[in-house]
């Protein structure tokens, strides 16, 4: 049994008009270029993307938007990709902005089962505008609910034929939550190795989180985004 | 005051001051992140939010494309290093685990309050980690050149674009000065060497106390 | 019926069967655990609450003393398994990552209510992962003996111990009969070999559908 | 410089009267068990404990609680001890019960700067008596506070002496979690290493999380607890 998926137009068979879409990374640190690619070649739209980042002008998830897939995108930091302002201020993209650390704990959130948390972060500021808020222990906080979504795209650094995974470095940051936070999750990566040689306590995302795995072809170096060989 | 580049490091060099270790210190964009190259205690720890406690400078030979700070800028990997998760990285700054963060500001104000996420009347696009650093950090430290472009002051009776938080910062450092932020009002405690008391009430709108 | 150890594992047996993989399945304590040898398909993977996914039998001269399951019996670890805190494993209880649990109960009743956490009048002092499976698991399946030692049904009218949910379970298997619950009802869909259906209805307090 | 303490009682010096201790391990795996034979020692009392179990009669907090410095435990599965029932019924020791991943998580909340979180574990059961119940998306959940604590005791397998830790197997449990929600974290630990020699990708409990060090002399082996060295 592999969970392998040769044909990443069938690995993204599952996303369809309207859903909500997680994609990982920080920019480009950590996305999932080549499902992001084959987002761009699929016939889709109204998408709601959650990412932190709407990657950048032509770039990574950019592309998506200029193709105008996009209707929504909930992330922490749209200002990396200035195209985004142009979109929003011709009405034609809904942005909802959320302080990182609450975008990061709210996917957590959705993925672990839970309806919602209060946090610190934001009270007091426009973020915190039409929510929530309440004293706990002397202390105020906002709710917060949680995050989930249809699909999540994310990138790994290795993968087994069961699903567990394991990240490279900072291209770590928010995939992992991705991966327990949507119905249909699909990683894509750079190394796929046999059950038993990642280290059963160093795995960061086990296989339960997965349903398919790809072959990354697109791989960011120092010179930017590579292609490499089918 | 001299070039730009100069004044920054003035800056930088000053707040490296502060961090005495052990401890965990997370840097922001801009003059904060030249902070780094003047730290001389081997026992701070550079935590960025993106996912890595730390962080050092790397070579340009040694550039990862996938291990960058908070900045995208390329980093470095300490001795001793780890990683963790976006989750788990501001766990590790709303819980208070973070002793400092140096930060940036658009504005700062007489009660030690910071705007700098965003512009009234520009569309507000970006949030990154500025308000989870603000209620977490144990200290806030904040860089900034003492005036605008313009030469309008950064340090304002009050901060006319939106608040950060509603903690106030614990220190300002600019090129002309070193306020403390007690009880919610400014003390100066110190000045640049050069700098005369008159030049700092003339470019500061903001009250303190010497 | 034979001895206490035919019936737990007739019970045992017939549970493994409903287990068709890729699937991760959490045991309880007692005949849940006894379900694990009677698995055929490879691709069933076993998770314990207390922080493994990927638990197999484990030879006696192989015993670590910290490789336990949520019984705190010895087991061993999987190819492909992995570890994790608390915390990630009742997440991905809580959040539907589990496929089935297998559990014990006190009572069911005719509704899929079940009671497995405390009994009124004695002290109540452990919970354990119960409810959190309950909440979780996309598939609850009980696995029970039909009456108490004393001959009463197990299969109630109504839970008279505290419920652990207000979440029916999706099956009952004793060493008498299987039921599904449908629609907060219990339907009888199998007896067991040799077992009349007179016998199921005189053990039965609760009311079924045949 | 080094978090490490040669001396228990040294590093136990923080735990105070009424005290409020997390004490990781899930029964005897993975608990602090040099250091709560530290704390048998130590003349302290009216201790809240919060630990999955309150150990084994006569072993590891079970000691703690015939010593009568228990005055409050927080946990799960109390029934592991018999003797926690007797105390209770005699009105000597408060317990407060809480479902094992509500007790997980609210860990988790108090160690991450969040209030508290809403839950759909107990909703509905005696454990949901005087719990806030809210529906949020047609689903109920009872809201559960974070919880915090003085001092954490727990147990890793390897720390380097930045205080960076790795776990051993299903030893691993609670103790990450309470490793960041006191306002003093000890850590017991197997074997000492420099820094550089643990992956870091591999630390599960970053060093920024950890006070002290000590090591463990009383391990938990197929015979039962055993006494190493001095």
């Amino acid at each position: 049994m592999t969970k392998m998926k040769k044909n990443i137009e069938d690995a993204l068979s599952c996303v369809e008009d309207h859903h909500i879409v997680m994609v990982g990374g920080f920019g480009l640190i950590g996305a999932p270029l080549t499902l992001i690619d084959g987002l761009t070649k699929k016939d889709v739209k109204g998408l709601t993307i959650i990412s932190n980042n709407l990657g950048e002008a032509g770039k990574g998830l950019g592309i998506l938007l200029t193709q105008n897939k996009i209707k929504k995108a909930v992330g922490s930091y749209f200002t990396s990709n200035r195209e985004v302002g142009d979109y929003y201020q011709r009405g034609e993209i809904e942005l909802q902005l959320l302080p990182q650390g609450t975008l990061a704990e709210s996917i957590r959130a959705g993925g672990a089962g839970l309806g919602g948390y209060y946090t610190t972060t934001g009270v007091g500021t426009q973020l915190a505008e039409g929510k929530e808020e309440r004293e706990i222990n002397g202390i105020k906080y906002i709710f917060e609910p949680a995050i989930r979504a249809n699909v999540a795209i994310i990138r790994a650094w290795k993968a087994d034929t069961l699903g567990n995974l394991v990240y490279y470095k900072t291209a770590r940051n928010f995939n992992p939550l991705m991966a327990t936070a949507a119905d249909v999750v699909i990683a894509e990566v750079d190394e796929m190795v046999e059950p038993g040689e990642l280290d059963a306590e160093s795995i960061v995302t086990p296989h339960l989180y997965v349903d398919y795995i790809v072959q990354a072809k697109q791989i960011l170096t120092k010179e930017g985004v590579v292609t490499n060989g089918q | 005051m001299g070039n730009k580049q100069e004044m920054q490091e003035l800056i930088a060099k000053r707040a490296a001051k502060e961090l005495t270790g052990p401890c965990v210190v997370n840097l922001g964009i801009g003059i904060p992140t030249l902070v780094a190259k003047f730290i001389e205690d081997d026992h701070v720890y550079l935590h960025t939010e993106n996912g890595l406690l730390g962080v050092i400078d790397v070579e340009e030979d040694d550039i990862d494309p996938n291990l960058v700070n908070a900045g995208k800028l390329p980093v470095g990997e300490a001795v001793g290093a780890a990683y963790f998760n976006s989750a788990e990285s501001f766990a590790m700054i709303r819980g208070k685990h973070v002793d400092a963060a140096i930060l940036g500001v658009l504005q700062v104000d007489q009660t030690g309050s910071i705007a700098n996420w965003a512009v009234p009347g520009k569309n507000i696009m970006g949030v990154g980690g500025a308000m989870d650093l603000l209620v977490g950090a144990k200290k806030v430290i904040v860089t900034t050149t003492h005036t605008s472009k313009d030469g309008k002051s950064k340090i304002l009776k009050e901060c006319t674009y939106p608040i950060t938080s509603t903690r106030s910062v614990d220190m300002i450092i600019t090129e002309l000065a070193v306020f403390e932020v007690v009880d919610k009002t400014l003390k100066l405690v110190e000045r640049m060497p050069g700098v005369t008391i008159e030049e700092v009430r003339e470019k500061t709108e903001a009250d303190f106390t010497e």
